[in-house]
């Protein structure tokens, strides 16, 4: 004879108020570097401002909160001026490589065939390519520049974009009420952009938040390499890469942009986690 | 247009070998962190700063740059110049390489033909361009026939410029992999390379094969074994200083001096590298073509400030394009020099920078770019420190970093008036930079008969002292009168040591010497 | 068996306390609509609640309990042989029991004595699940089940999966281990046909609450409780076409939901007022079963509606004539040349196994796939990629949940599908709702919000949108419960009758083509193997596979 | 006979590969040719110099004539096996990958060792302990995993382990296998903890719905042991991990320019980030080729673990 009694499983709704907070937490950093990169500039107009009497000041002395670097820029006012390309190019990256997996995903999903032959083998092999190695190999042999790189990765992060996009229409285009919109004569537009797409816009939004991240890590990645920003410009990974010269002269000058870097990345891949799993609440119920 | 230039003080070192004694103690085995990575131990394939200075540990040429800067003896003992196209080398005796082996003309001429061959030495073979023919004359005679008359040839033939002697035996079973792990040059310097592996380290062994410990001015050698170790991140080495792994730290960068003062126990010291930098002009390029605005670049430049606080030390204000250097020769101490190179009427001065700009075709500003190599940041932050300057006279200037090799595609292309030169003399010859900046071909098209001829009959005269005077004056009116070239500061390198560790006669030529013999055990 | 077995979800309780006991031997059978919480006490006395939901109570078996899950396609993992998941059961079984671990040759012993207990060969043990049929995976699953030595055996809806055919096989597998080992077992299911030849006992349960409970003769021959009653009228009979279908009004209340009184209240037929005032308790009605009513007190009488009479065979003009369409998927032909006519107003059938090609020829025909050949005429005019009017014929999708985009309310998707009719004939959002039974207030709710049936309603509401003249139906009740399938069937052939619409009903259930279709095809690989009117066809079957379809039906709802 | 799919399926991939191979080096080679600068201006630097050397180096490397011309001078050249010679070095481009190409061969296995060791067993328990502390803390720090770029975890790394704590030497690769392994511990724990992270989650992702899977909870409705039933899921999940470990080797391989620059260490990924500077034509043309190769070969490797793990797929091919 057994007896068995079952116990109530705890721990989900723990969870949950785990995730909330950090959810919040996220928002509350990613809106700090927002505010910082849209307002970082009315702020301290003179971030990049070298003043060679002043190099390696400690952080704390005459006004320099974290101190100064090896061309008396105050890091304080550098790294929040950083922000502005930190955000900025990532987004553009985002922005562009998600409309271009838009509109070439839903088609080659939807209606298969050649197009999506060909879309499927180029972006395959995009798609294995390592990021890096191929922005510093195309970017450092045309000399590098923001810009440039922002449209190597547009190119670049597409290919992910567009596999989730893909998978979402091809998933969503068989169901019935797809089906049911051909039946009544809707266009493939209508179908595409009112029917499927409201569908997997969760998919696409956990996508454009997660790659966005990856994005801002790449862009950093590449300027750390020196193929970035131009000099002088305040930016996190140009920074990083000088501040490490400079590592026990004034640590902060690396600090304050790794823990920027590292704090910024984490907030957008916490909301995109958030955002999979609010999408996944919706799907169960 | 004359102005009268105030005196400029030059920094001072962080302290220097000079002021140690040498206990005279012999030490095992000193570590020198190199922060590149030398492509190989022969420099004829790729001649960076650094491969002369791993090469010259344990290879030597016929002759080697004295402390200054004249040619003095290595393994030819004595040479002849019989007319200006030939040189008759005579080789030491007790010049041997570090298997034992006597030099031979037949290595000598070996050396010399696979120096001047592009196949074998692509990076050098242009210094030996003008060599023709090297024969044997003699059981210890070498002659070298040029193929046109060259007054100032002779410096080509040392470890500081294109030629490295090792054994003919080493050129013909090596013709494929000169330099590399698996073909370990011979030398004849004191120390003998006993292992190299690519990217990491190489180790040298004291010989005692080295005809300088011999000789009159004999040197000894007081390290048993010197290990050179590649470390290519800069942080990475001083965190090695930091744990002890290294002695010596060759080529410290600007940027990184600071973390090196910071370690107490090490020094950092400097040596002029005979590297001019300064500003030229393209003369056909609007608005650069007014001399005004010249001026006024000129006066807009915080000279002191950028090399007390930019370089660090490692440079010092230049006020003509010759090096003191490349006229010690004629003034041999420092202040002879400076007073004679005082050639440049500029120093900060905005206000002056300001009128200068008033008085030009452009009085209210102008838009411009300024280039600079990738390789060299200090040259892009002094730019930066420029453009601040030229703002409050409404001058803007935007600056862009290239990769070495499209920087050089942005010199001549008509549309950069305003341009960067580093110019790193290996010869310290005083026609060398001039020659190049002020001659018929120079870089900016710059035009001034009376310059060029200046420059002409320096390159063709015999005379020390002409040549000086000649291409003194040239420098004098080409910066003070037409403001062709804007000179910024002539640069130096900084080497840190472990206090127990000193070098003998530390200078500018030292590292092209076998400066291994040179280190000495310090107090 | 269990002692007020209570089962806590995270918005309320799904099982009331719940009480039962099965002896060796003897089966039970629990049978319920979808969502009354079957489920939930098979995972509880097998202790495999999912997250979030816990009992409590008491539950006393001898030896162990083995589940055996619904779906044979999901319930084996798919890289490992079968061989391999029967004997990891045996292992465990001798674990458990303190004996000594089976070597390799005694494994495989039992592995292929326990594949001939389930008549498979022994050559099975060596094969992946992918490469067996659903019915010699339920078999595999069986064995390994068993393999477990368990005491109680629990079948959780084991045949829904299932073609007809095999569905019969399996049960009587089930029924077979269970008397040779001597087994408790516990059966879940909603049919109430399959129940009736396998139990010993019944529980009903509605809504997580024992309505009725005792013999399965006594309470599914003669039911109190009028949800039972319902239950088994919503049963569609194969033999006679039904005037009217019996079913039940509205679905069953969610758990957490507000009530007072009796839980069965708002679908109610004998409903009084007394009924609200508090939850009726579970009384012995007869000497053999017990039922929570207060208004019923002994059997209700079962009232079969008359026959209908058959309706005549197909008129002239025909108002689809499709001829010699074949369809074939690379190597596989999923569709042999297939004739087929409609005439106007006619209801047709299509029979036929899973895989017999049925969905394909529906889809040629709405123009949702292209034929590789044949011609496809509606109202004389042949039908082409190019000139298909989104009126003329539309879909009602088997799956009721994908069939309505979740991003769109209700009101926006009719009034979108209304957009597609000819002016003449637009409808209000609310006027289509009223034709499917709906209340206007339905427009502003969101897909989800809906119940299957409710939702398939919709579906039909928004495939009448555009005025079609055909509606093809595929396997458009398959999904639902019997209950609810008994009012979709009403209302599509009332909708039928109203607008004088031509229907092809598509369907595996030959019970619930005979209440819809006048005409009926079978298919079989992509062939049609035999026509005529639905009576004829499935009264005298001529075609020898027609004849196994109609025994397999007719056995196993009356079996 | 029984396994000619197979084998047509594995030749047309190869042949795929090597139309990959050729177009992309037509890119490199446009890309090159269109590219700002030249290398022979890089090579002579600021000195005087004569336009006879200057025609013998662009002769010697193959800089006359059009594109087409050079490209297909080159191609034929490697057809034949010569890969050229490394304008930097002048050391034959094979030599340079011979040289090289162990260490970042050594610093990508090691990491993705790591990478596979540490995270799977994480994944698997964060998975187990769905909603716990465990599974809170593991994927809390698989995200940071996820949100550091290599370089940063180097840096911390190399200041944490290597000087404040000299457990690991600070720089250089050491000789003989067991030192190189000791010197690139840290450099490849860097790269291997940003994909380990990726790992972490999409095991764990696997694995819960394995859990949650039929077959799992009749594997526990049947009696087997927790153990059992994990390792059944873990097989499961499996085939969805080898798709995304494949992915992993191809970001440890894009990851190594940057831990190699962190760390100093000689490999292919330092090399590259050189040649690409100097515009070293045949070290930069040989490597994106290497890598494009090693890619295409992890993915087809990637394809064939899958008819390994995946019964359902080797039907298909047979
Ligand atoms: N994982 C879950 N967490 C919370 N509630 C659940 C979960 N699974 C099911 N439920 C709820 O438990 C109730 C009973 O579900 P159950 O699956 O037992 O019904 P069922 O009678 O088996 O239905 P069906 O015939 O559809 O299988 C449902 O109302 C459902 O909402
Ligand atoms: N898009 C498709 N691609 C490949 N094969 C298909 C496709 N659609 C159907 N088939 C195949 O065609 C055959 C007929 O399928 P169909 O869906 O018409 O059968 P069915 O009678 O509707 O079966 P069920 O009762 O399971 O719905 C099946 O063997 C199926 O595997
Ligand atoms: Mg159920
Ligand atoms: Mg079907």
């Amino acid at each position: 004879m057994t007896v068995t009694s079952l116990l109530r499983t705890p721990g989900l709704a723990r969870s949950r108020r785990r995730a909330s907070f950090l959810t919040a937490a996220a928002l509350a950093v990613v809106a700090v570097a927002v505010i910082a990169a849209v307002f970082g500039r009315l702020i301290f107009p003179d971030a990049t401002h070298q003043d060679l009497l002043e190099t390696l000041a400690p952080p704390g002395s005459d006004g320099h909160v974290l101190g100064t670097d090896s061309l008396g820029r105050d890091i304080l006012q550098l790294t929040v001026a950083g922000a502005g390309s930190a955000l900025l190019g990532p987004l553009v990256v985002e922005c562009g490589s998600m409309l271009l997996a838009i509109v070439l995903g839903t088609l080659a999903g939807y209606k298969r065939g050649p197009i999506d032959f060909v879309l499927g083998r180029v972006s395959d092999l995009l798609f294995a390519l390592p990021v890096v190695l191929v922005a510093l190999v195309v970017g450092g042999i045309f000399g590098g520049g923001y810009w440039m790189l922002v449209a190597i990765f547009i190119v670049l992060f597409a290919p992910s974009d567009l596999r989730v996009v893909r998978a979402g229409v091809l998933e969503q285009t068989p169901r019935a009420y797809v089906e049911a919109a051909k039946l009544l004569g809707y266009s493939t537009w209508r179908i595409l952009f009112r029917h499927i797409l409201p569908n997997i816009r969760n998919l696409v939004v956990t996508e454009f938040l997660l790659s966005y991240a990856g994005a801002i890590l790449a862009l950093a990645s590449l300027s750390y390499l020196g193929i970035g920003v131009s000099p002088g410009a305040a930016d996190w990974g140009r920074q990083l890469a000088d501040g490490r010269e400079i590592m026990f002269s004034n640590p902060a000058a690396v600090v304050a942009p790794m823990v920027c870097v590292l704090l910024v990345a984490c907030a957008v891949n916490v909301l995109g986690d958030a955002w999979e799993a609010r999408a996944e609440r919706e799907f169960r119920g | 247009l004359t102005g009268c230039s105030s005196p400029r003080s030059t920094s001072s070192s962080t302290g220097s070998s000079a002021d140690l004694t040498d206990t005279g103690k012999s030490i095992s085995d000193v570590t020198v962190s190199i922060n590149g990575a030398p492509s190989s131990l022969y420099p004829g394939i790729a001649a960076g700063i650094l491969d002369y200075d791993v090469a010259s540990l344990s290879a030597e040429g016929l002759v080697q740059i004295g402390d200054d800067g004249q040619v003095e003896p290595a393994v030819a003992s004595s040479w002849t110049q019989p007319d200006q196209q030939t040189i008759v080398f005579e080789l030491n005796p007790h010049a041997k390489f570090q298997t034992g082996a006597a030099v031979t003309p037949a290595d000598v001429i070996a050396s010399i033909d696979a120096a001047k061959d592009p196949n074998v030495s692509p990076a050098t073979a242009s210094y030996l361009g003008a060599v023709d023919s090297a024969t044997q004359t003699g059981d210890d005679e070498v002659t070298v026939k040029l193929s046109s008359a060259q007054p100032d040839y002779l410096a080509n033939f040392s470890a500081a410029s294109a030629l490295w002697i090792y054994p003919a035996s080493y050129w013909q079973s090596h013709s494929k992999d000169v330099g590399s792990a698996t073909a370990l040059p011979v030398g004849t310097g004191p120390y003998k390379i006993t292992k190299y592996v690519p990217d990491s380290e190489i180790d040298y062994a004291l010989t005692n094969t080295w005809w300088g410990e011999t000789g009159a001015k004999a040197v000894t050698p007081h390290a048993k074994k010197i290990t050179i170790s590649i470390i290519t991140d800069e942080s990475a080495r001083v965190l090695a200083a930091k744990s002890g792994k290294t002695d010596i730290a060759l080529q410290v960068p600007i940027a990184q001096t600071a973390e090196w003062n910071a370690l107490k126990d090490f020094r950092i010291e400097h040596a002029a590298d005979l590297s001019y930098t300064g500003f030229y002009f393209q003369q056909s390029v609007k608005p650069f073509d007014d001399p005004k605005v010249r001026e006024a670049i000129g006066y807009a430049f915080d000279y002191q400030g950028v090399v007390d606080k930019l370089l660090k030390g490692q440079g010092k204000v230049a006020t003509a394009i010759a090096t003191p250097q490349s006229v010690a020769s004629v003034y041999p101490s420092a202040a002879s020099a400076a007073k004679a190179l005082d050639l440049s009427p500029f120093d900060f001065d905005m206000k002056k920078a300001k009128a200068a700009l008033k008085a030009s075709s452009v009085p209210d500003g102008f838009t411009t770019e300024l280039v600079y190599p990738s390789d060299y940041p200090q040259l892009g932050q002094a730019a930066l420190a420029l453009a601040q300057n030229l703002k409050t006279i409404g001058i803007t200037l935007n600056v862009k970093e290239e990769p070495v090799d499209q920087w050089f595609g942005t010199l001549s292309d008509g549309t950069h008036g305003l341009n960067y030169m580093l110019y790193f003399s290996t010869t310290g010859d005083v026609t060398d930079t001039s020659g190049y900046l002020l001659g018929d071909q120079n870089p900016g098209g710059y035009k001034n008969s009376e310059v060029q001829s200046l420059v002409a009959s320096a390159s063709s005269s015999a005379d020390e002292k002409t040549r000086v005077s000649d291409i003194l004056t040239a420098n004098k009116l080409a910066i003070a009168q037409d403001h062709a070239d804007i000179p910024l500061w002539w640069g130096e390198s900084s080497t840190a040591f472990e206090n127990g560790i000193g070098i003998k006669d530390f200078g500018p030529y030292l590292l092209t010497r076998p400066w291994g013999a040179n280190i000495f055990a310090a107090k | 068996m269990a002692e007020g077995l209570t089962i806590e979800g995270p918005v309320g309780t799904i099982v009331q306390p719940l009480s039962f006991a099965v002896a060796a031997g003897r089966s039970l059978a629990i049978v319920g609509e979808s969502g009354s919480g079957k489920t939930m006490v098979a995972k509880a006395l097998v202790g495999l609640l999912p997250n979030g939901v816990s009992s409590s109570g008491s539950l006393r078996h001898a030896g162990t309990a083995a589940l055996l899950p619904q779906d044979p396609f999901t319930s084996l993992s798919p890289v490992h042989r079968c061989g391999e998941q029967i004997a990891w059961t045996v292992r465990a079984a001798a674990r458990r029991a303190g004996r000594r671990a089976p070597g390799r040759r005694e494994l495989a012993a039992a592995v292929t004595r326990l594949l001939d207990e389930v008549n498979l060969a022994a050559s099975v043990s060596e094969k992946y699940p992918h490469e067996l049929s659903g019915g010699m995976r339920q078999r595999v699953s069986i064995a390994a089940a068993i393999a477990a030595d368990p005491q109680l055996l629990i079948a959780d809806e084991p045949t829904t999966a299932l073609d007809a055919s095999n569905r019969l096989e399996i049960l009587e597998l089930v029924r077979r281990v269970q008397r040779e080992r001597g087994l408790a077992a516990l059966l879940i299911s909603h049919d109430l046909g399959l129940v009736r030849g396998f139990a010993d006992d019944v529980l009903v349960l509605y809504a997580g609450r024992v309505v009725e409970a005792g013999q399965a003769a006594a309470v599914l021959g003669s039911p109190v409780h009028p949800y039972t009653a319902a239950l088994s009228q919503a049963d569609p009979p194969i033999d006679v076409r039904l005037v009217r279908l019996g079913g039940l009004e509205g679905s069953v209340p969610k758990p957490g939901e507000p009530h007072s009184g009796c839980i069965f209240y708002a679908r109610c037929a004998l409903r009084q007022e007394r009924c609200l005032e508090a939850e009726p308790a579970l009384e012995p009605r007869t000497n053999a079963s017990a039922a929570a009513c207060f208004v019923s007190d002994g059997p209700l009488p079962l009232a079969r509606p008359e026959r209908a009479a058959e309706s005549a065979v197909a008129t002239a003009s025909a108002l689809l004539e499709v001829a010699g369409v074949t369809r074939s998927f690379g190597r596989h032909l999923a569709l042999a040349p297939a004739d087929l006519t409609v005439a106007p107003g006619e209801a047709v059938g299509v029979a036929g196994e899973s895989g017999s090609g049925k969905t394909t020829l529906a889809r040629c025909i709405a123009g949702l796939e292209a034929p590789d050949a044949g011609t496809i005429r509606f109202e004389g005019v042949q039908l082409t990629p190019r000139n298909r009017t989104p009126g003329g014929i539309q879909v009602v999708f088997q799956d009721p949940y994908s069939a309505l985009n979740p991003a769109l309310s209700i009101g926006g998707a009719l009034a979108e599908a209304m957009r597609s009719a000819p002016a003449s004939a637009r409808r209000s959002v609310a006027e289509l709702l009223a034709m499917v039974g709906l209340p206007a207030d339905y427009a502003r709710r969101r897909p989800r919000e809906l119940s299957g049936g409710e939702r398939q309603r919709v579906v039909i509401a928004r495939a009448l949108a555009p005025n079609p003249r055909l509606l093809i139906c595929d396997e458009s009740v398959s999904a639902l419960d019997v209950s609810v399938q008994a009012q979709i069937l009403e209302l599509l052939r009332s909708l039928q009758r109203e607008l004088d619409l031509s229907l092809i009903f598509i369907s595996h259930d030959l019970a619930v083509l005979r209440q819809v279709s006048d005409r009926l095809y079978v298919m079989r690989h992509g062939q049609i193997i035999e026509q005529g009117p639905t009576a004829a066809v499935i009264d005298s079957p001529s075609h020898a596979y027609t004849q196994q379809l109609v025994a397999a039906s007719t056995e196993s709802s009356t079996a | 006979m029984r396994f000619s799919p197979l084998a047509r399926t594995i030749t047309l991939r190869i042949a795929g590969v090597i139309v990959l191979l050729a177009v992309i080096s037509f890119l490199v080679y446009c890309l090159l040719y269109f590219a700002p600068g030249d290398i022979v201006s890089n090579l002579i630097g600021t000195k005087k110099t004569d336009p006879a050397v200057i025609a013998a180096l662009r002769a010697k490397y193959g800089l006359d004539g059009g594109l087409w011309s050079q490209y297909s001078n080159w191609l034929g050249r490697v057809l034949r096996g010569d890969f050229g010679t490394s304008v930097q070095n002048q050391v034959p481009v094979l030599r340079v990958f011979r040289e090289k190409g162990g260490i970042t061969g050594i610093l990508c296995l090691l990491a993705f060792v790591i990478t596979m060791v540490i995270s799977v067993p994480l994944g698997v328990l964060a998975a187990r302990k769905e909603g716990r502390w465990q599974d809170s803390l593991i994927s809390t720090v698989s995200l940071v995993g996820l949100s550091a770029p290599a370089f940063v975890i180097g840096l911390i790394l190399l200041y944490a382990l290597a000087y404040y704590l000299p457990l690991f030497p600070v720089y250089g690769i050491g000789t003989g296998f067991g030192d190189h392994v000791y010197h690139l511990f840290l450099p490849a724990l860097a790269l291997a903890l940003g994909s380990a992270a990726i790992i972490v989650k999409l095991t764990r992702t696997a694995m819960i719905q394995q859990l949650a899977g039929d077959h799992v909870m009749f594997a526990r409705a049947r009696g087997l042991s927790e153990w059992r039933v994990t390792r059944i899921a873990v097989r499961n999940a499996a085939i969805p991990i080898a798709t995304s470990a494949g992915l992993v080797l191809t970001y440890l391989i894009g990851g190594t320019v940057l831990v190699e620059a962190t760390f100093s260490i000689p490999g292919l990924g330092s090399a590259l980030e050189n040649a690409v500077q100097f515009k070293d034509f045949p070290v930069v043309q040989f490597l994106v080729l290497v890598v494009a190769l090693l890619i295409a070969v992890i993915m087809l490797g990637v394809d064939l673990l899958y008819l390994v793990l995946d019964p359902r797929l080797r039907r298909r091919t047979e």
